[in-house]
């Protein structure tokens, strides 16, 4: 079964890519893009039937893995 | 001859290459990446270092700044382009040249001296070369050269790969490959054999005092064969 | 909010120090002014329990442009040249997250040196983590690793040399010492002294957001079981940002439009503004209005405390507004009129037209608690009676290679191939060898550089371990043909609340001063760090130093490296066989105990520059250091980066063999030398009093000693090398 | 108006850093965990209120920046 996170940087915390992004689109004429903020994404392929468990079990691993909770939040999609 | 080399922000190896350029009788510009013309040249260097911080992906923030266009039309018309390092990420954001640079296998940044093999002779580049083994320099996170099996097959038909990692014999393997390079790539030209991005930095190899000397030879022989 | 001594006590003041707050003001602060004040106060910028025993230090020499005081020191390095540098801590916030803390330790060091005006040419680090079988270490490790390379590879500065040690009192506080050295005109020096009154006050580099708040105070506070709450106050490094500023900053500093110029470090905007306006004597008034921020709604509070990275405060010359915002413009970074120095000898700070803070500086600065801490002084242990007869059940080869696959003794190349540490094309000596070279550009010069502690013998006796790393740091210098010429040091101790830590601190400094003294080796520049410890337990001290040495011509530098086989290999400096703290009698005995190896500051000095005469006589064809380990140690290391091998002399009436080859005596170099030169050599040596031993033979590819060493350079190779990077990838 | 993007590597491509962390994982112990594909994600505030029209801008600032159509692919979510 197919789990899908995104890691996000927590509000408030400096996203250089972002900024540079943002910057670079607007520089290419998209100027109505006011702010970009950049994460991650996972596809993760779980051996397990159970939804309720392969959430549960993706869940621990993006804390003690996936996700820096120091500067990010992940949330299960 | 004249070359110039574009310094976009974040670039940190622009001032090495002028030295080295310069070293081997090239004159030499320096040319900003907000600027549109580029000065009468001979050969443009896009050099290493971490144009916008790598971010997004390596090059490709580079790859929309307002000289490039002008980069595209000189290669398109034949001129000599040089990319090394990040300047190779950007020739393969812009679509210069086929591929991408991916992280290294092992996720880590290697800085180290290498062997590259020059596969192709039939171009300014390397003909006349007098080594066709080089102990060059890399330093970089995102060597890892990858394209799609068809692109593969038409870049080896028309020999466009330039040079791919050895060990000092010569022997292309895994054990000679530093970040997971398809087929050991670590540069390649495009179809008319004007454009040239590799990883290695030659340009940090050109006096005996320094991780070696095998850079000079790269110059040498380049601006060589174009005089 | 009302200000109480709750709230004082929660940002970091002890009660006394509120109360004195209360009575100097003659009023309760109001929040900002308390932010400020906790600031300013707390350890990190006051230096209040260290700055009486600092003024002891050794700061003066011939050389010496700039000594302690400023953002870096400073050094002449002859013709128009000067070197400035520094290293500085970045513990905690490695601790918490070692990406991004390490990351803006190296930024931040960084912005010190180019604050001076100067390019940086060259990084150190020197790191320091828990036991390798505690479950953190190898993810701080990883993550540090990364950070100093994330930082420093992008700006293009090379990373060429450090130290990396495990010891398991650093298991709940790992140790983080960045170092810069950067190259600058000596008559274009900036400093952060303001000068003149009305002069426009400008913000440049990144904006200012949330992040750090009460980095500082964090920096001086103990870690306890809480400290998953207070991450939220780590900052994220943006090395792009940093290039750009570098590149616009050294642009601006062309032109004569700066008067002072500080970067915001720890305190932000606080220390910053208060440094530059105390130092000159005058009053700075801001409009924290103006400010560029990252997030809304930002309190006064808030913006004066951040440690958003990336950010530099600058006072220009009236008139140069338009010329120094075009540049910044150029470089695509923030610019901001924010303010204007007075006379009025305070700071004043508005924010949307009303006053929000109005401090007289002294207060801040000078007026800053200075304490007289009580420490305990250190005895001198007894010396170990090692029993010679346990020796025997002993294998020299066994000891060897246990010795050589030791963490803290084994090849750190997995960490330094991460480091770009040949950009910028001057990098003659990269690391792995006993000091990082790298050219003045340009130039005929080029300079040495290492960083070097030694937590066990600080540990075992504060007062020969300050002495003994300022000796190992001009050791490592000689070794390459450098002359020694000034050092910064990163004090890195416990709780110095705590009488014991206090007596480290205080030991080690005294030692440190003792030792730069004797060897005209002046400290410039240093950093340090307290409240290293956690859940009361403190790390061992560890003071590191960062020596800076010149070569004149750089064609005569020289490496470690065996040249040639039948050249000759010499122990120069006496072996008395002093076995205790050593790592051979820590490991294989398992003998914690005794003193470290004595420091006879003579020999020191007359071996190192006997070595140096040699090197510059072209009498030497390498020569590497004994340290740690001992002599078949640094003999390994040899065969190892040249892939060549020794053939050790059967020992004549010496001491015993394990003492001979595995103390770890002072003073000490191997070098090799030519065989037709012996002679002279040997004279040079005696002229001068130089102790010396005829070790062996450099031969082809063998490790050999009698009958008891016979290994190949592959097998030494492999033990050197394999532990680290087996440890990183499993 | 936020639009949300999740950008990720084609099939066949290689993911290095997807493998190192199910290698990772395993390592951790979560052995079921059978393969991991790292992506990017994009959180952009357009200023724009029609959300077909904010799509569509979004949608050629994919394909002119955010992802590399030679070895990724986008979805707007
Ligand atoms: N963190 C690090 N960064 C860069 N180089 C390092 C680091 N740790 C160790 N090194 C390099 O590894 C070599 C060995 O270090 P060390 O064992 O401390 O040497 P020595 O005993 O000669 O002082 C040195 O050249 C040093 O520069
Ligand atoms: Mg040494």
């Amino acid at each position: 079964m197919k789990i899908k996170v995104i890691v996000t940087l927590k509000n408030g915390v400096l996203d250089p890519q972002g900024k540079a992004i943002q910057q670079t689109l607007n520089g290419m004429g998209f100027e109505s893009i006011k702010e970009v903020r950049q994460g991650k994404y996972f596809d993760i392929e779980v051996n397990e039937n159970e939804e309720t468990k392969a959430k549960s079990k993706v869940e621990d691993m993006c804390k003690k893995l996936l996700a820096n909770l120091v500067i990010e939040d992940f949330k299960i999609i | 001859m004249k070359s110039s080399v574009i310094i976009f922000p974040g670039s940190n190896c622009d001032r090495d290459m002028d030295v080295a350029l310069k070293k081997f009788g090239f004159n030499n510009k320096m040319v900003w990446h907000n600027d549109t013309a580029l000065p009468k040249s001979d050969l443009i260097v896009l050099p290493g270092g971490f144009s916008y911080g790598d971010y997004l992906r390596c090059g490709s923030i580079a790859g929309k700044s307002k000289i490039i266009n002008s980069v595209i039309d000189y290669a398109k018309s034949g001129g000599l382009v040089l990319g090394i390092c990040n300047g190779f990420q950007i020739l393969t954001e812009t679509g210069l040249l086929p591929g991408v640079l991916q992280q290294n296998k092992y996720l880590e940044f290697i800085c180290k001296n290498v062997h590259v093999k020059i596969n192709d002779t039939k171009n300014k580049y390397f003909k006349n070369i007098k080594k066709e083994i080089l102990e060059l320099h890399i330093a970089h996170n995102e060597g890892n050269y990858f394209c799609s099996n068809d692109e593969l097959k038409l870049i080896e038909d028309n020999n466009q790969i330039a040079v791919t990692y050895c060990d000092k014999d010569g022997t292309c393997n895994n054990n000679s490959n530093p970040n997971g390079a398809l087929k050991n790539i670590a540069g390649i030209f495009n179809q008319n054999k004007n454009i040239l991005g590799m990883m290695p930095h030659p340009e940090r190899m050109i006096d005996k005092y320094l991780s070696g000397e095998d850079g000079s030879i790269f110059f040498e022989n380049l601006i060589g064969n174009l005089n | 909010m009302e200000v109480n001594e709750k709230i004082a006590v929660d940002h970091g003041l002890k009660k006394d120090e509120f109360k004195k707050i209360c009575s100097l003001l003659k009023r309760i602060p109001n929040i900002t002014e308390l932010g400020i004040f906790s600031a300013m106060w707390n350890e990190h910028c006051s230096y209040k329990s260290s700055r009486k025993h600092l003024k002891n230090l050794h700061t003066k020499g011939k050389k010496v442009i700039q000594g302690p005081g400023e953002n870096a020191g400073v050094i002449d390095i002859g013709d128009d040249d000067a070197i400035v540098f520094k290293i500085e801590s970045h513990n905690h916030p490695s601790f918490i997250e070692p990406y991004q803390g390490a990351a803006t330790g190296v930024g931040g060091i960084m912005r010190d040196v180019f604050t001076m005006g100067a390019r940086p040419i060259a990084n150190l680090n020197s790191i320091h983590f828990g036991s390798p079988q505690h479950k953190k270490t190898k993810n701080l490790l990883r993550g540090v690793v990364k950070g100093i390379g994330g930082y420093g590879n992008c700006i293009g500065v090379p990373t060429i040399a450090g130290q990396t040690s495990f010891d398991e009192s650093y298991n709940g506080n790992i140790l983080v010492n960045a170092m810069t050295l950067g190259l600058v005109n000596k008559k274009k020096i900036f400093y952060s002294k303001a000068a003149g009154v009305n002069k426009p006050v400008i913000y440049v580099g990144s904006k200012t957001g949330r992040d750090g708040i009460h980095g500082a105070s964090m920096a001086s506070a103990i870690f306890d079981d809480k400290i998953e709450e207070k991450k939220p106050t780590v900052q994220v490094g943006d090395p792009f940002t940093e290039k750009l500023l570098l590149e616009a900053c050294l642009e601006l500093m062309a032109d004569n439009s700066i008067i002072a110029i500080q970067d915001m470090g720890a305190a932000g905007l606080t220390s910053s503004s208060v440094e530059m306006a105390s130092k000159g004597k005058l009053g700075i008034e801001l409009d924290l209005s103006k400010v560029p921020c990252r997030e809304e709604k930002m309190t006064p509070y808030e913006i004066m405390l951040s440690e958003s990275q990336e950010r530099m405060l600058i006072v220009l010359e009236n008139g140069k507004e338009n010329s120094a915002k075009k540049i910044f413009d150029k470089w695509n970074l923030d610019f901001a009129v924010i303010g204007r120095t007075t006379n009025t000898k305070k700071i004043e700070i508005n924010f949307n037209n009303k006053k929000v803070a109005d401090l007289p500086l002294d207060l801040l600065s000078e007026n800053a608690p200075m304490y007289d801490r009580k420490w305990k002084k250190n005895k001198l242990p007894q010396k170990i009676k090692f029993k010679k007869q346990n020796f025997k059940s002993l294998k020299l080869s066994d000891c060897l290679k246990k010795l050589l696959k030791h963490p803290n003794i084994c090849d750190k190349q997995w960490i330094w191939e991460q480091y770009d540490h040949t950009v910028m094309g001057d990098t003659i000596q990269k690391p792995g060898g006993d000091a990082g070279v790298v050219r003045v550009h340009g130039t005929e010069k080029a300079i040495a550089a290492s960083v070097d502690s030694s937590a066990q013998y600080s540990y075992a006796h504060p007062l020969s371990g300050g002495k003994q790393v300022v000796c190992e740091s001009w050791r490592n210098l000689i070794s390459v043909g450098a002359e020694p010429v000034a050092i910064t040091n990163c004090l890195n101790f416990g709780n110095p609340e705590k009488e014991e830590n206090m007596g480290e601190f205080v030991e080690c400094v005294q030692g440190i001063t003792e030792a730069s003294k004797y060897l005209d080796y002046p400290v410039v520049s240093g950093n340090v760090s307290f409240y290293n410890e956690t859940k009361d337990k403190g790390i061992k001290p560890t003071p590191s130093i960062g020596g800076v040495g010149l070569i004149k011509n750089y064609k005569k530098m020289i490496n470690m490296n065996l040249k040639k086989q039948g050249n000759l290999i010499l122990v120069i400096g006496k072996t008395e066989g002093h076995l205790d703290q050593s790592t051979f009698a820590r490991e294989i005995l398992s003998e914690k105990k005794g003193p470290p190896p004595e420091i006879n500051l003579f020999n020191e000095k007359n071996n190192g520059l006997t070595v140096s005469k040699l090197i510059k006589d072209n009498l030497i064809e390498s020569c590497h250091d004994v340290s740690l380990g001992g002599v078949l140690v640094a003999a390994s290391k040899m065969c190892i980066k040249s892939n060549k091998g020794i053939k050790i002399n059967n020992l004549k009436n010496l001491i015993n063999k394990f003492e001979y080859f595995f103390s770890e005596d002072q003073g000490r170099y191997l070098i090799e030398i030519k065989k037709d030169n012996l002679s002279k050599v040997k004279k040079i040596l005696m002229d001068n009093s130089v102790h010396f031993d005829d070790l062996g033979v450099v031969n082809d590819d063998k490790f050999l000693f009698s009958d008891e060493i016979n290994l190949s350079i592959d097998d030494l190779s492999m033990v050197y090398k394999g532990w680290l990077k087996k440890y990183m990838v499993n």
